[in-house]
């Protein structure tokens, strides 16, 4: 039955999740040059409109329909069919299914976008859009399938993901990795020519709601107006907090305490905590959040001195910090809180749940893009030219220019 | 002494300034600056329709050098920042009468 | 009786359109010239001051409170007298009559706010004040109480608008173009002066916090935390992706996919689904946003070839997004959704009612308009002087300049 | 026993009041000159992070733990030991007592964040960090204790503060007038160089969004989603609205409406009713606003006069505000909406125990600020190095700038 | 050859653009920058009060011409940038000892 | 009449602003640029680890002046935009033909 509080719950933590488009939006258009500032904008907006016509076409089933072979839905929801006020039945049942569809249809938007923070600065908008369609039905849909459907393997073996550690933040850093080998470095990248933030309080901006969206993201994610709505809130922002803070302090101890860092230690705790939120103990979140910015910290570090542009570090933060987050979850978890207890109260086999969630999905996400994407270079060419690089893609892919006008 | 000012294009910038520093000219004054010419503005799009752009962004380039090396500077920033089209820009040598560098008070070619 | 996830649904809307209006006041700024972004931004700012404070003085018994000849309300809620914590017996009977109260208060606010888009760069501060305070008045508090007050002649004739598509978006669209006829152009607009867009990034910034408030603004409109209120949810998401997705293939076919098509398309789908979001099948929501861009697309390619100068596209997105909208209603509305059948289902009397609703907002914005913008015009003058133009009217109306400081 | 509703509106009001501080860092950091947008935005971050993971450590129980003496709570909630998903039993008694904890919290932040703005272009980031921790501590959580903790002997004596008007607001104010007279004026402000705001479309986001925050952060703090949430809802747009029409009138008069203006009366009015919102009628939300507003103008003019340099007026708006806001509420207050009756319905009494609170609470804040302020001065000097300030916080405490790239 | 540079209003900058488009001279460098002289700054507003700013926003053009075409050039700059207010700026004449178009090489009067 | 093109430290602007007006210049404009020279680039840092950045923020004073005051204006620049360190600037000296006042079309010195 339909509860009122419940409902309010999910489709204002849907809303939530929908802002945190625009706000990642920002948060990486404010990270490139003032050139490609909206071919950066863009990329997460068009996946608003685009994904967001999709998921309700198609793929909400493929996702949550009925099972076919564990691996993925069929197509029982097509165009909304049998999606109605009523509760599913099967997910989120004191809700309207339609609400809970629309819920899980911001996770679908969101991760899409996620990954394109690896192939700014360069990628062709046609190509991009094609193999963003290609991805979702062929990648996401799927793996939402395996973690969160009925009758999905991973959720079958019991890998526990609460709000989309391995569906959302390891499957779009996987993804953004591959994408950035196959687009390789922007121009001058390997010879060092500085690419300058070109609007940092845009990040903050774009960090702050990001934030704020993921109380929806991961809060929202119990389904109810409950207590363990409460848990997943209060772990987050302290996931979130740590992270922060831990950053802050990793910068200063090289070098400075940067704005950049804060905002982006923020992040990474909001992912760490993502899978955990409604299994661990809030004050799991500290060192859950610590150690997200600390591995973050280090894999763009190491990924720099590689000389692997996967430009703004979704496979650093979104990637690794989801197997952290994954792995953490395996750890922390607490019966007391989810029903399931992690390695620190005697739940080995949780652990190794969660690595294989982990493996399988970081795997297939790794080569299911490597082979779309060999795919899409053949049939309209990944990377834009090299003048239009040097230009800009807002220019050459949009035909526009963000700050308009000679004089202020 | 004379002043060099180069107008290019912004994304030669780059070479350009690293080709200088190759033939050891370091010292540079660099502004944004939005130029017309014989190149056509840009055409830029509206939510519907489009509109025309006449001034286009370049870079200004300011290079003061000793009068032996204007030549050799010419050359660098010609060749770097070339494209061959339309809009490549200009170079423009001004004369400088005096050079003084604010640190340490050096006048004249000492300055550069 | 007072529920309290309804009510929780009632506030949270209600700060959700409250946001809308900084949004709007972001998406308008930053598609004017630089030295025009306050002077945009104070016009929206404006509104929640004064039409905040007028709102709770006397505009909610203006339009909400008993009726007065189908055509207006009385004054028994004068200075919000008997709107208290109880519900209010007629409207939204589940939440506080306050919330109700401030729920629609901010739909009045940001009406006004929109048409502002139709007079930037030009109108004079004192002005628009001038002019706001008496359409608010004459305009908008009839129209409200013909459509949603209890006795208005458009409710008792059964003309649907579920969140405004006559009384905020045709109205505003309307009155943005009889407005700027009295205008005038720009300086130079008729010469083909490019008037650059200053900030496209805080334009797409504004896009993402209105499509976020209109959830609000739509889904809030079922008044409760329902099946409904998810249907509409779900039709308003659609329809603004539809309507993103569908602006960003125009101007491709034309020239390229631009960012300001796709803000600009996901607000022509917002403005087509409004009136419906509550009448229709979700899904229908898809041809309703591509309709809606569509017209606002060609309308505004028209209305450019005309030399009108109706600046920020106001009656092109939301005035003939709106009449489609009222129309698509009447076309699609579906009777196991809201209770009533369109022409689809062969609701034809429906859709003439439709036309009705259309056609007499439509003509009394326009008409009312014109009247009140003359008397403002002879009284204090519509229009800054020629020099204060063009030094832009912040630093004319305002004596202030957005980014202060000659070095950066 | 939880209620949904009750719950959804605690934590969506949490993360409501969440989002003030990155709104409160954009309204901060378009003030400051370009040079010093990052370090300003940094000093909200920076608490987000820190006083985010140090509340849930020992904050909270130090503010709403078991009392000592009156003056400040115990450590039986350390390390949020004994705050779960059940109910606080004292506190919000709908709601689990995670999600009362996570709502005061955001309090907590949000107060250090906003003296912030008397600090900002010339105090050390390490110094900023050291004295924050400090008065967090020893300042924010003793009294937060005294008025809203079981026990605390403002709570005790009956002193009204319905969400935070000396907690908060005269709390700041008086701090950050404080610590403007230790760090002295930037360099040349005694010397009239023009301190431009870098960015005042940021203002007015942040304006936008801390309006928008602030309904969860008064009507959020009825702790239910009852008939006094919308009271204090209403009461809260009316005062803000009246005061943005207030300051802009005022500003007419001298010289010209500002869009400064109108964001800092806004806030002005927001802070006024803060106290009073859930214990007045929402019609005395238009005196309250006016209120605050005239006295916020005349504050900055005699600041300026004066020659002090707090620089972004968190004295002359939130601390005097607040003072004003806690005397209206013991003017104002009827007990028809909390209770209370102030001295309009012949409460005296209870306007003579506002002025106890706001004389407490504004002289231990000033004087605790002091003596901490004079001691982090001795251990790590508060004050950047004149080079440092001249060449901008930005690049000196975080080696980053704002705005990157030599070309657009 | 000469170097024109003309710091003029910004609101004057359309008229002059166009005014030199027709009398053929395309050419031009443009710039946003601050200017102080005879005209008093400009009184902004704060949140209560004002201040002042000395600095006021201006645009420099630097055309580059043709000896022959230096005074039509600063006519036509004069005619359209002036309100015969305080600020309106003014124009310097500037030698420029060689010209070189970066495209295709052209260089003197060849290159404007 | 010369034109001084003085680059300093966009932190010395106002000092020098004011002492050139204590010695009766006004007249100034000013623009936001970026320099390079002896002054090491600056290193910023990016989320982890750190970037350097060769062209540093300076402003660029441009300066009409009658030929005596040449010396006096070169001087004050110095002083008041001297720290000592590197990356302190220069002033270049550059001949100006002409001036004109767009406003009332003075010329030659009067118009300085
Ligand atoms: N006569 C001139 N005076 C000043 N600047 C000029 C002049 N001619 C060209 N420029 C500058 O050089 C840029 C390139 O000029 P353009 O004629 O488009 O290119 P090209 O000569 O290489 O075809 C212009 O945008 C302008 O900034
Ligand atoms: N001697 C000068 N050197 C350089 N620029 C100058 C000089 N005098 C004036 N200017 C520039 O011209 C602008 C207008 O000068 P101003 O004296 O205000 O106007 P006017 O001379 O028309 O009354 C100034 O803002 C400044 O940018
Ligand atoms: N030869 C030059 N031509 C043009 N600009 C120069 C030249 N040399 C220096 N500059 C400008 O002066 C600034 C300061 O120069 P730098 O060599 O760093 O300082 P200093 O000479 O005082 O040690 C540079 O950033 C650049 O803008």
């Amino acid at each position: 039955m339909i509860n009122a509080g419940d409902t309010v719950w999910i489709l204002i933590s849907t809303a939530l999740v929908m802002l945190m488009t625009p706000g990642l939006a920002l948060f990486y258009g404010g990270m490139v040059r003032q050139k490609n500032i909206l071919s950066t904008l863009m990329m997460s907006f068009a996946m608003l409109g685009v994904i967001g016509v999709l998921w309700a076409v198609y793929g909400y089933s493929l996702s949550f329909g009925g099972d076919l072979g564990n691996f993925i839905g069929d197509l029982k929801f097509l165009g909304l069919m049998g999606v109605g006020e009523e509760p599913s039945g099967l997910y989120a049942t004191s809700v309207p299914h339609l609400a809970f569809m629309a819920f899980q249809g911001m996770f679908a938007i969101i991760t899409v976008a996620l990954w394109t923070g690896g192939v700014v600065e360069r990628m062709k908008f046609s190509a991009f859009l094609l193999f963003a369609v290609l991805w979702f039905t062929l990648v996401y849909c799927p793996v939402a399938h395996w973690v969160w459907g009925n009758g999905g393997w991973l959720a079958d073996l019991g890998a526990l993901d609460f709000a989309g550690g391995t569906v959302v933040h390891i499957n779009a850093g996987m993804t953004a990795l591959a994408l950035a080998f196959l687009l390789k470095p922007r121009k001058g990248f390997r010879e060092g020519m500085p690419m300058e933030p070109g609007n940092i309080p845009l990040v903050m901006l774009g960090a702050g709601i990001l934030w704020f969206g993921w109380f929806g993201f991961n809060a929202g994610s119990s389904l109810a107006a409950d207590g363990l709505a409460a848990n997943a809130f209060v772990a987050t922002n302290l996931s979130a907090a740590a992270g922060a803070a831990t950053w802050m302090i990793l910068g200063w101890i090289y070098r400075r305490p940067s704005a950049l860092g804060v905002a982006t230690g923020a992040i990474a705790g909001l992912v760490g905590i993502t899978p955990a939120a409604g299994f661990v103990h809030p004050m799991a979140a500290i060192p859950i959040g610590i150690g997200a910015s600390v591995i973050g910290y280090y894999c763009i570090l190491w990924r720099t001195k590689k000389g692997i542009d996967e430009s703004l570090d979704v496979w650093a933060v979104h990637g690794m910090g989801g197997v952290w987050g994954a792995l953490a979850t395996g750890i922390f978890a607490t019966a007391t809180v989810g029903g399931v207890d992690g390695l620190l109260w005697g739940g080995g086999m949780q652990f190794l749940k969660q690595i294989v969630g982990v493996v399988s999905v970081g795997a297939f996400a790794f080569a299911a893009t490597w082979v779309l994407g060999k795919l899409v270079d053949r049939v309209v060419g990944l990377r834009v030219e090299s003048h239009e690089e040097e230009v800009g893609l807002d220019i050459s892919q949009h035909g526009e220019r963000a700050y308009g006008g000679v004089l202020p | 002494m004379k002043k060099i000012d180069a107008v290019i294009r912004p994304e030669k910038l780059e070479p350009v300034r690293e080709a200088l520093a190759e033939i050891g000219i370091m010292g540079m004054t660099v502004s944004a600056v939005s130029g017309r010419g014989r190149q056509m503005g840009i055409t830029l799009q509206w939510r519907a329709g489009e509109y025309k752009v006449d001034l286009l962004p370049k870079v200004k380039l300011e290079v003061v050098v000793i009068d032996e090396d204007v030549s050799r500077a010419v050359h660098t920033i010609r060749n770097k920042a070339r494209t061959g089209e339309r809009g490549d820009g200009k170079i423009f040598v001004i004369p400088v009468e005096d050079a003084i560098r604010i640190s340490n008070g050096d006048n004249g070619d000492d300055a550069i």
